[in-house]
This record gives C-alpha cells, structure tokens and sequence, in this order.
C-alpha cells in the first residue's frame, strides 16, 4: 500500500476555502514542493494554521503574496511584511497565538482533548472573550483544540507506507500536524523500502499519512 | 564599553553551570559572548533544540539547523533535538531555568510588555508569552530609555506579555529587581548616579542606603 | 467450530485494507488467525508500537518488545514505536480506525460494560475506557451468555466502560448492531434460530424480516 | 558534569512517604536495580503512580510485596493479585485512572498545564467528583495534571550528561514521567559518552535527568 502520490493530484484534492496546517518554522521544515504546487494551481480563500508566514515571497510567504490566504491562525508574522499589510488592510483575518499554545491547541486537536488549560495568556489580550477555569485553586484559559480539512507536512525521510523521520529544527510543527488533520500530504526529501527506518526513529506513523510526494522531481 | 555590551556582560553572570536558558533575538543573543570561564549553559532555541552554539566557521550551514530566527546555527555535543510541543512543554513545564528577552516596558509590578505596538507593531508574541509565564527567571535585558522617554513606567501602556513578575530587570544604567513591594535598585553602573537612575525612571524605584556599582569584566 | 472461533472468524470480516486496529486481551488477539487474505491490517498494542505480529519462531523474543500484556511479541517491517502519550493520542484522537474488545454485558443503549465486578474482580480499566471512547469503531466481541445468563441486557448493572454507543456486537450466535432505535440483530449463526437469539437475550431486539445466516470459511 | 551516580547514594535521596513515578508496563521498561534498591533500603509509606504493578513479585510487585506502598495511582492491577488483595484489606489506597487518562495527567504536570480535557470516563465512575467544562457544546472531564517528588526511568542508552534514549515498547510511560518530577534518577542498559547519541534520537534531554545509574553493577 504506497501512499506515494503525483503532486499534481495531492493537491488538486484541496479546494478553495480549505482549512490547511502547513509545518514549518521561519520557512524550515516548509513542505516547499506543496506550497509551490498550491500557488501554481491557484487555490485561493484558504484559512492557514502555522507558526509563521516565513519571509515575504518565501515559503508560505509566497501563498500570502498570491493572495490565497483569507484566514491566518499563527504565532509571529513579525518577518513578513506583507502579511503586516494584508492585516492591515482586513485583506487577511489574523489571529495571533502564543506559540506553546498554538502546538497545544493543534495537539489537542489531534489527540481528542476538549482544550488545553494554560496559563500563558491570563490577564492579557489574549485571553479575550475566552472561557477560564480554576483547577486547585490556579486560573487558566481554556483554549479550544484547532484541526484542519487538511495538514502539509514536510518530513526528512519517509517509506512508502507513510512512516516519517524528522531532522533537527525542520520537525518543529510537522508531527504534531500530522494528527490534527482529516487529510495529510507529507512531502518527504527521500522516499526508502519499507522496513528501512528503524522502529524507534519513527515520528509520525504510517497510518495517518494519506499522500506521499517526493521533495525532488 | 557600549549599552549594549554592558547588559549581555551583566546578564551573562546571572547564569548559573548546567541552567537550560532561552535567549530571546537581538540584544539577548549577546550573552553567549560573555559567559563566565567554567560556565557551561544550555541554549535551547524554541523551534527544537537544546545545545546550540554560533557556526564554527562559515560554510558548514545546514537547511535544517537554524535558530528561531531561521539563521543556521550549529550544536554542541550532548544536544537534543525535538518537535515544538517538546519544546513549549520545556518552557511551559518549569524546565527552563532561565530566559532573556528584550521589552519595550517593564512597571512597578514587575510587569513587562514586549510584544505590539498597537496601530503599529503587530509582529506577533511569538513563544515571548509563554517564556515569560512559564521560565523559573525571567531576565529583561533592554536599554533603560528609548529616544530619551523612559521604559520603565509606574504601569505599562502597552498589551502585557504576561501578568507574571519577572525576576530582573538589566539595562545600560542599573539592575533593578521586581519586588512584592515595588522595584528595588540593585546596582548602578560604572560612572553612574542614583540620581541619573530614578530621573530616567517614571516608576518610583525603591533605593537602598548603599548601592553598589556593577561589576564587569573588562 | 467451537464459540470463539465463530466469534473470531466473524469478527475478523470486519477488518479494512489499511486499518489501525487493537484488539483487547483474550478473545479478541484470536481474530489475527482469520484475516481475510489480501488484506492488511495494522494491529496497535498500547504500550507502544503499530505493526505488531506474532512471534514467527521460538527464542527469538526480546525482552523490550512485547504485546499489552508483557508477552513477547515482533514487528511487521513499516512498524513504529512510540511512548504511552502518543499512543493514546491514537486511540483518542480518532485514529484508531477498529478496537476489538471483550464484553461482560452490553445493553439497549449500546453501552459496554467490561472492567469491573464491584466487591469481586477490580481490575483496573487499563486502556479499555479510553479505546470505547475514542476508537472510530468500537466491536464488542464476547459469548452470547455467561453460565447461562444473558449479557446482553435491557441496561447493564456493572460499571460502564463509556457512555459512547458501541458498533457492532458479535456472539456466537448472532451479529447485532446498536443503533439509535435499539440493538438490529443482523445475522444469526449458521444453525441458530431467531427465536434461540432472542431466548438467550434479555434486552429487546429489533428483528428484521429477513435475518441472514453468517457466512463463515471454513 | 557527568550525571552518574552510585545507586546507593540516588536511592538514598528518596525519603519515606515520597511520591514516586515509575516507569514501565508490565514491568518491561521499569528501572529494575532502583526497585531493587529501595526495597533493599527499606522504604516505606511510598506513593507510587505507575501504569500497573506487574506481577506478584515482579518490579513493581516487588514493592506491593515488601509492604512500601501507601497508595497507588494506576490504570491496571488485574494481573498482580496481591495488589487486589492489599487494595481489598485497605492496607494500599488505589485510584484506578483510565491508561490515556493518566498519560496525559503526567504529561500535563510535566508540560504546565492546568489540567486536561477528556471525553474518556464522562459518565461513568471515573467521573465522580470531578469538575466537567463544555467546549463547543460537548462535555470534558476536567482531570487534574499529576507530578511527584522523583521519577525512577528506564532507559536504552545513556550519555554522561543524562540525554536519553529508549527502546521499542520498554519506552512506554519513562519519557513523559521524566518531565513531571521534581528529581528525575534515570537507570540505562549503557552509558555512552557526550556525543554518541544523534540530537534526534534524544528522547529525554539532559537538563531534565538528575541523576544516572547504569543497569548492569
């Protein structure tokens, strides 16, 4: 059963006003090859969770510059100026998480949990308009689990079934991703046997890997 | 010895052998330069890893070792590499010993603001909230004054980072710390009054009867 | 063919091309024996791995890989291992695609009662109330009676395992399906009547007109 | 700055009535020398949260067995009976917790959350006297983090300055209990120097283990 995929049909399965999870970190770990396939197939009034938006024309910097993004859920657009402006101007709708937040939600999302109980946010803008609740005695916000139609992963390694292997920073938001998404396309920079990544050095498991694409052509 | 090199020098001897510490961009990523001889620190930068340390030499830069900025960094023996959940749940969790982050206003609660200019600046908190809420200290290194205003206010105007008292405030003019009862001033730096400190000061500073001066290495 | 082969040969009917699937301890590890053939199925353990297969030979067991209940085990090649958080991140994240478990009783509301007698065996529930609660398809698979006495009952008097309505219940004589009207009963066992089903269960039935018979290999 | 230590002195550390995590499920994975030492020492009136108590005699039934146990927090005790019995007679208080349930209540002390949302036990006698919250009109148990003053955690391989690796199914509850005490004393198969660990098999970093104990004398 290879989940490898033409990139072509992985992504014309997203259509326009999709929620997508991209991973990735200052563009690090970016599944590149997707987000390029998006811009060229011009999908458009997409909502977007990720930390960032990389620099501006870069990564997922080059969705916001075609202007296909309607909604952004991420920790820091302070890099891109461009998503500043579209901010700005109300092109985009922006809401800014804190960044352990944003990996609890998302995690929470794909582990069945109802929210996350955090500390991070009391008593600041963020907690507007949110639920709290005091556990012993201690007041937390009650964040609510995030989940796409669809997660972009970008792995290091993958096997033909789907199992993935990260590499130092490039992992960051990609694992947690994979299992908060109804539909997840991993682009991998090298697609080996099955049976060739170690059990242990499995990261995200095969099963909840629907599509496989190659990094290079 | 410019503003700049005086806070990273002061900052850099409040870490202690075998802390785990976050160093937020700018002025804080100068304290790796000043670290006391003897000292071994573990840098985690919060997009996966602990142990990172500047690139020995240009041209060994690799796609998948950057720091938070996205700058290809480099790691010492013994590092550790982890997903972003892993990484908040360290600074989260209480496993942090210590960040440093810039600010833009710190008040007489201890309180800090760092993260939007409102109409302005809206680059996003980032992981600033959650290293502020959740490291055991929390050290604000930034220059006591911007263009002549102070930035250490009786309340700060700006959306806060948090509602947690961080533990100490360094900048180019003193040492100050965060108190239940106010902010105490610690330490004054070389060739600098009492007097120079609390004018460019708004927030009322608690002063002791002796203030010593901040001691750096040359 | 005795009661736990049908159970199992049933059972194992149910299973998809691709399926995360984890089959409770006892009756429920018999339906690998019957895998329809082409089919391939991941079957979870959790205490931690995906790709768990029987051991092929004698004196090949390794004392760091073993089933839920510390029985040596081996793995299929595309197997992963991971640590108790992330593998009940699977099962309650909705990942888990089949979970096969053994019942004591299971009522008209499709509730399952299955981890404790009071007063006489108190187990623990392990896994059991996060695998109902969290599976995409919960089977129960488990003998029509106990000594005689129906298990499957207007309203079970044991604890619960979790107020979700489980999938599909199959005995050795029948198959029934809980649904929002009531338990359907599906197919009766080849030999079995209708009316037998019905005798041996004290919750009611919703009986169609036709019943079919359950096909088994041989 | 080597973490390892004699087993003698690490044991030593834990006093009576300590609460302590121990890793392993069916005793595969649990840190067999530190059960044996602390039975060896004595210890007794200890809170234990564990998966389960192995068998009788067996790991962590070594414990049950000396009579050092005062109360138990775990998901399984149906295959030791002595634990039932001791449980039966009231000489160990126990808390039965659903196994993903005390995963995630682990894994909230360790992470600094406030407590976690599920859906597993609503209902059922798992919730009684609990806090319930709604999210998105669909009801959580609200179940609080847990911590303890030391967790005992068995590991593959070591490095001198406590990073840590595990192996197949003898990972299971060591990572996440070796962020959720206040001292962690990790026992590995080898110990292996500063560097011979890839950053990304590191499972447990370093800065969280205080104190290293080889399996073997």
């Amino acid at each position: 059963m290879s989940k490898v995929t033409a990139i072509e049909a992985a992504v014309a399965k997203i259509p326009d006003g999709a929620t997508l999870m991209i991973g990735g970190f200052m563009g690090v770990g970016s599944p590149h090859r997707l987000i390029d396939e998006l811009v060229r197939q011009g999908r458009k009034d997409l909502t977007i969770i990720a930390n960032d938006t990389a620099r501006p024309g870069v990564d997922i910097g080059k969705l916001i510059r075609a202007g296909a993004v309607k909604r952004l859920v991420a920790s820091h657009i302070g890099l891109n100026p461009e998503t500043q402006k579209q901010m700005i101007d109300g092109a985009i709708d922006v809401e800014l998480v804190p960044q352990g937040t944003l990996a609890e939600r998302i995690r929470a999302g794909g582990a069945g949990l109802g929210g996350v109980l955090t500390a991070t946010g009391v008593g600041t803008t963020v907690a507007e308009g949110k639920q709290t609740i005091d556990v012993k005695g201690k007041t937390f916000l009650v964040e609510e689990p995030l989940r796409a139609d669809f997660a972009l992963i970008s792995a290091w390694r993958a096997d033909y079934y789907g199992n993935l292997s990260y590499e130092l920073t490039a992992r960051n938001f990609n694992p947690v991703m994979a299992l908060a998404a109804d539909t997840v396309i991993a682009e991998a920079g090298e697609i080996v046997p099955v049976g060739l990544i170690p059990p242990d050095q499995v990261e995200t498991v095969s099963v909840v890997v629907d599509h496989l694409v190659a990094r290079s052509n | 010895m410019d503003e700049k090199t005086i806070i990273a020098k002061r900052v850099a001897q409040e870490l202690r052998n075998g802390n785990l510490v976050n160093l937020g961009i700018g002025l804080p990523t100068l304290v790796t330069k000043y670290l006391p001889v003897g000292i071994q620190v573990f840098f985690q930068s919060e997009n996966g890893v602990i142990g990172m340390q500047p690139l020995p030499e240009p041209g060994v830069a690799a796609d998948a070792l950057t720091d938070a900025g996205g700058t290809p960094t480099s790691i010492i023996p013994g590092a550790g590499a982890f997903d972003s959940v892993t990484s908040f749940c360290l600074i989260r969790g209480g496993h942090l010993d210590v960040t440093v982050l810039g600010g833009l206003q710190v008040d007489e609660a201890g309180q800090l603001a760092n993260w939007m200019v409102p109409g302005k600046m809206v680059p996003g908190m980032g992981g600033a909230m959650d290293l502020v809420s959740g490291a055991k200290r929390v050290i604000v290194a930034m220059t006591h004054t911007a263009k002549g205003a102070p930035k250490i206010l009786k309340k700060c105007n700006l959306p806060l980072t948090s509602v947690r008292r961080v533990d100490l405030v360094v900048t180019e003019l003193a040492v100050i710390q965060p108190t239940e009862e106010g902010l105490v001033l610690l330490e004054v730096a070389d060739g600098v009054t009492v007097e120079q400190v609390v004018a460019a000061t708004e927030a009322r500073l608690i002063v002791p009867n002796t203030v010593p001066t901040m001691q750096l290495a040359a």
